[in-house]
């Protein structure tokens, strides 16, 4: 890393891209040190959307630290309530009924792919074109965001896991509209990778760009769709196999160069692989429970909670990487040291390697391929 | 054309109503002023006309830029002002009148005022040599062609005042990126125009549109093999001259905010905006102009026919912006210099062997040439072709 | 009519010392940016003259080359060399006597050309229409020569700028 | 391929839309979005936003007896209550205050989760607008009260299952009554 202090007052000029700027994705600054359009330096500064989100887990009841697992990465919450409950089970125990884990499948899939839509669809508007392909993934998303509504009761902040399932059960309706969406989504993905996939423009601006070595990118702790982008096979999916991962057939779709053309074609592919780990999901989802009998008391009286002392780490592959929950109980109704391994922060500490000598644009597009949300990367 | 004569009259009459309407009003004051009075009415008339017609078209040029792109993005566009939010440009100017002007502290105060005001000037100046329609010349022009580049081309220097005048990095760096790409596109851009004045051995825009004369046998330039490829260059180049996307990297909204207008609120923002809106105007006038037979058409009025084609070439402007991303700068600036510059240079001789070339031989000779120069343009740039890549799927 | 020939003569006159107005910013404005504007400005001035005196061809050559071309590549070095040009120039310095003496000799010596030439006024120059059709066939035909010659100067000058740009680069090496 | 395709392939995407989007319907290329004042989403209802308190037949009648559980669990604190006083000095197990902050509130549906009560809810309304963030967004009683048949209308299908789930506790209330009359607080 070059230390930008040094370059302070030369001859280059230096720009903040941000914490007020239409394509750094929320409140993040880049400090940026151009000689031309060129790229010499850059220095990503972050914590401006820091929300205590750890403290503030640290001093509430296990239950009520949902809601706020919400918050982190708000394009999947669902994913981000899988992880959270995912770790309280590890440290207290519980069970998932079986329909619970279809369920939970189903909507950690749902979610991964609103956000790799809203991602591609972002990607775009960063590369300058306006507003039509962020539209046609809303249109999609729209229908996954009613779903989300209707069973958890709200379109984004879900809410919608709890300790040991699921708190609501799916209707019949619901696992038709799922469907629906399934059957539905492959045309609309050959459009959308009509008007993308094979645009020159596109690829002129995206391949070569931004280029991440394995090495590095394993190295740095990269994960998720960034690192398979580089060529790398790992999957918490298939490498832990939470939930009910091992009995799905889907694969990994790796990229070749690790440029930010291979991060979008990624996604598209794992999009469509998604889509596979969904029609088995709904044709194999079996009747029964939602809940653990024996979590709805500590529902009921989260101050109850009292999981034994020790700790546990659970992860899952979210749409952005692995995002971990590090639970420290000390036998009290709060945890004694909460943490988020956020994927959007440890993602973004490679920014400036992947920026050096590149135009101005492509720093943009850079970052608007490894997909960060400020949430998650402040906290 | 087989049409009964009292039909064409009527055609005549229509396509003529505005010139005659003007003539009659200068006959009716001719009656008791002043010679030179009628002179100067003249003038007046003609400059109220285009003055009021510049900013018409730029207020509901943005309506249908929201409206079309809204469609292709399915969704209305604005419809709340007014039956089909027509009402929508007079809402957003009254807004813009009463924003609030922001200066930056550190700016220069003067420039900084005077760069919108100047923006304007060239823009409405263009105006002046586009033939709306059969004797709707405003100036008749023997050098009308080399007037509009001329004109067109001052557009570089109000924008670098605006960003220079801000104090402001983003619009510094959209000042650069301005001068460099409108420098390099209207090379090939005027470059572009000359088999035009080749074939029509005239640089007065009417002139070139006699040219193209024909009833219902088409003599638009755009159906010659030189013609159609002049056209696509002049009009990428049109695309790039008055910053929209894929070129729009001067404004480059994800990049820069908003360019060289970066520090501009209100109304000196509106006139950054109605200076580009009608620079696309009559850009694509232009284009209609020179490939397009001006306004030239059967059955309706001449202007009516000018201002559908020239609508038609915008829309397709608002077509590009709702589906294209943008280029980066050294793409932008390879592909002017690598890809149009040369194919221009290539097609001066093809229309000069049009012309002492039977047609037939003609139309073989030169779709070859052009095929051969495409694909080997293709080649020499593959720098900017996009490679094929195989994505492995792993367990 | 003749009013309108008074108001075009108003014109021409007024043009002509903002011309002049413009000109003296170009060398006594401290701020270099503003020179430059005043430099386009009296280019552009300029054109309008050459319009009133019915050469329209040279005034939209004028504008095309120097406005268009010229004084956007000066605007563009001076924003690139000081970044946001908010420094102000002295327009004086030790040398400005020895300039002034100088220049005060040109002008005596321009102004005695100008007053002793006679300026032949014949109904053959006024009625001279030059068309473009006349000068395009001149380049081509008549002055082929020296038309040719400076392209390939100018050629000279392009191939120039690219080897020392080209230079640059190798010193820093690839980057 | 030749170079150009791609995106004259975008072209054509986009422009099918723009024709599509004239004739077809919402969710096949047609116009999807709602003309907000006018048309509305269809009602959802597990949808949930700022929680009110349901009571029965009138608004005396508060199913709260400010026992306070939503006040403690509510994760960002955005609940105040204080229980009613008697004239006789006792806790009159009623609400006297009853505020809810909707400028922390954040939804989540915990008190709800939380009340053996059956009283506090997540609502539908969601056009809730303050032009002061401080005093204005802190909604009190009178605002929060709503009765049980606009949560019948709102939420048919909890409302019902509360209603039943109530009225099977008072019948068990009731007869345990008959059998030993022993003072009992309600049951959830």
């Amino acid at each position: 890393m070059t230390n930008t202090k040094d370059l302070e007052g030369s001859q280059m000029l230096e720009i903040n891209f941000g914490p007020q700027h239409p394509s750094t994705h929320g409140v993040f600054r880049m400090k940026v040190f151009l000689e031309g359009e060129k790229i010499c330096a850059l220095d990503p500064v972050m914590g401006y959307l820091h929300r205590n989100h750890e403290l503030i887990a640290e001093n509430l009841p296990y239950a009520a630290t949902m809601a706020y697992t919400d918050r982190l990465d708000y394009f999947n919450s669902m994913a981000n309530n899988f992880g959270y409950a995912l770790a309280v089970e590890k440290l207290a125990g519980f069970e998932v009924p079986e329909r619970a884990a279809y369920i939970r499948v189903i909507m950690a899939e749902l979610a991964r792919i609103v956000n790799h839509l809203m991602l591609i669809g972002f990607l775009l508007n960063d590369l300058g074109a306006f507003f039509t392909p962020v539209l046609y993934a809303f249109r999609e998303r729209e229908k996954i965001m009613d779903l989300f509504e209707e069973v958890s009761g709200s379109r984004m902040m879900c809410n919608y896991f709890r300790f040991g399932g699921v708190k609501r059960d799916l209707t019949a309706e619901n696992l038709t509209f799922i469907k629906r969406i399934v059957s539905k989504l492959p045309a609309f993905l050959e459009e959308f990778e009509a008007l993308l996939t094979k645009n020159e423009i596109l690829c002129m601006r995206c391949q070569n760009v931004g280029v991440l070595p394995a090495d590095l990118a394993v190295n740095a702790g990269i994960t998720g769709p960034v690192l398979r982008a580089s060529g790398v096979n790992y999957d918490i999916r298939k490498v832990d196999e939470y939930g009910l991962y091992d009995r799905f057939h889907f694969k990994i779709p790796l990229g070749q160069k690790g440029d930010v053309y291979d991060r979008y074609y990624v996604r598209i592919l794992e999009i469509r692989e998604s889509l596979k780990i969904l029609e088995q999901a709904l044709s194999q989802i079996p009747q029964g429970e939602v809940l653990n009998k024996k979590t709805l008391p500590f529902l009921k009286m989260p101050r109850n909670f009292k999981p034994a002392t020790g700790e546990a780490y659970g992860r899952i592959e979210s749409p952005k990487g692995e995002l971990g929950y590090y639970l420290v109980s000390d036998g009290t109704p709060q945890p004694w040291r909460y943490h988020v391994r956020a994927p959007s922060l440890i993602n973004l500490t490679v920014l400036e390697e992947m920026c050096l000598g590149q135009k101005v644009a492509d720093a943009i597009i850079i970052l608007g391929s490894i997909d960060i949300v400020l949430g998650e990367t402040d906290r | 054309m087989s049409m009964p004569p009292f039909l064409r009259d009527i055609e005549f009459a229509v396509d003529l109503s505005l010139v005659n309407a003007k003539g009659w009003c200068l006959d009716l004051l001719g009656h008791f002023l002043p010679d030179w009075t009628v002179v100067l009415a003249s003038i007046v008339i003609s400059g109220v006309a285009i003055l009021a017609l510049g900013p018409l078209v730029m207020m509901y040029l943005t309506l249908l830029e929201r409206k079309v792109i809204g469609r292709i993005q399915n969704r209305y566009g604005p419809n709340r002002v007014g039956k089909w939010g027509l009402l929508q440009p007079i809402a957003d100017g009254i807004k813009m009148f009463t924003k609030e002007d922001i200066v930056p502290a550190q700016a220069d105060k003067i420039v900084h005022f005077l760069a919108p005001v100047v923006i304007v000037v060239p823009a409405l100046m263009v105006f002046l040599v586009v033939p709306f329609g059969e004797r709707m010349t405003a100036v008749n022009l023997n050098i009308g062609l080399l007037y509009f580049i001329a004109v067109s081309s001052i557009t570089t220097i109000p924008i670098f005042m605006g960003s220079w005048a801000s104090r402001n990095k983003y619009s510094l760096l959209g000042g650069m990126r301005t001068a460099a790409q409108m420098i390099s596109y209207e090379i090939p851009m005027t470059l572009s125009v000359v088999p035009v004045i080749m074939m029509s051995q005239s640089l007065s825009t009417n002139t070139i549109v006699m040219t193209q004369v024909g009833d219902l046998d088409l003599h638009w330039f755009i159906f010659t093999p030189w013609g159609l490829v002049g056209f696509l260059i002049y009009f990428l180049c049109a695309v790039a001259e008055c910053n929209r996307p894929p070129f729009d990297l001067p404004e480059a909204e994800s990049e820069l905010v908003a360019g060289f207008h970066t520090e501009y609120s209100g109304m000196k923002f509106a006139l950054f905006y109605m200076a580009e809106y009608m620079n696309a105007f009559t850009l694509c006038g232009i284009a209609t102009t020179l490939f397009l037979g001006g306004w030239q058409g059967p059955f309706f009025p001449s202007w009516l026919w000018f201002f559908g084609k020239t609508f038609a070439l915008i829309c397709v402007m608002i077509w590009f912006r709702g589906t294209l991303p943008r280029f980066r700068v050294d793409q932008l600036m390879g592909f002017a210099w690598k890809f149009l510059l040369p194919l221009t240079l290539i097609n001066i001789p093809v229309a000069a062997l049009w012309f002492f070339v039977p047609e037939r031989l003609a139309w073989l000779y030169s779709i070859a040439i052009f095929a051969v120069s495409f694909w080997g343009l293709v080649k020499l740039n593959c720098a900017f072709v996009p490679e094929k890549r195989i994505y492995p799927l792993a367990d | 009519m003749e009013i309108l020939e008074l108001f075009s003569k108003i014109g021409i006159y007024a043009t002509m010392a903002l011309v002049l107005v413009f000109a003296l910013g170009v060398v006594a404005l401290r701020n270099l940016f503003h020179c430059a504007l005043c430099l386009a400005a009296v280019l552009i001035g300029t054109a309008m003259i050459y319009v009133a005196l019915h050469a329209e061809f040279l005034a939209a050559v004028q504008i095309l080359v120097y406005v268009g071309a010229v004084m956007t590549l000066v605007i563009f070095v001076i924003m690139l060399t000081e970044h946001l040009g908010g420094k102000t120039i002295r327009q004086t310095n030790r040398q400005s006597p020895a300039a002034i003496i100088g220049l005060s000799g040109i002008v005596v010596l321009l102004g005695t050309l100008l007053m002793k030439t006679p300026w032949p006024v014949t109904a053959k120059a006024l009625d001279a229409k030059v068309s473009v059709m006349s000068l395009g066939k001149a380049l081509m035909g008549t002055y082929a020569f020296p038309f040719e010659v400076i392209s390939v100067i100018l050629i000279a000058c392009l191939i120039g700028a690219i080897v020392i740009a080209k230079k640059d680069v190798s010193e820093k090496g690839p980057s | 391929m030749i170079f150009g395709t791609g995106i004259l392939k975008g072209l054509f995407v986009t422009l099918k839309n723009f024709v599509t989007s004239y004739f077809r319907k919402p969710d096949n290329g047609g116009i999807f979005t709602v003309q907000y004042p006018e048309e509305r989403d269809k009602a959802i209802e597990a949808f949930r936003n700022f929680p009110f308190l349901a009571y029965d037949g009138t608004p005396d009648k508060v199913r709260c007896v400010a026992c306070g559980i939503c006040e403690r669990e509510c994760p960002p604190k955005c609940i105040h209550i204080v229980m009613e006083i008697d004239p006789l000095g006792k806790p009159a197990r009623r609400p006297s205050v009853f505020e809810i902050d909707h400028g922390l509130c954040m939804n989540c549906g915990m008190c709800e989760d939380v009340c053996p009560f059956d009283s506090i809810y997540m609502d539908h309304a969601f056009e809730v607008t303050a032009a002061d963030r401080g005093k204005e967004l802190v909604r009190p009683k009178e605002a929060l009260l709503k009765s049980n048949d606009y949560f019948l209308k709102i939420r048919p299908g909890t409302a019902t299952l509360v209603d039943q789930k109530r009225r099977a506790a008072e019948e068990k209330k009731k007869l345990s009554r008959a059998a030993t009359l022993p003072p009992q607080g309600p049951v959830s």
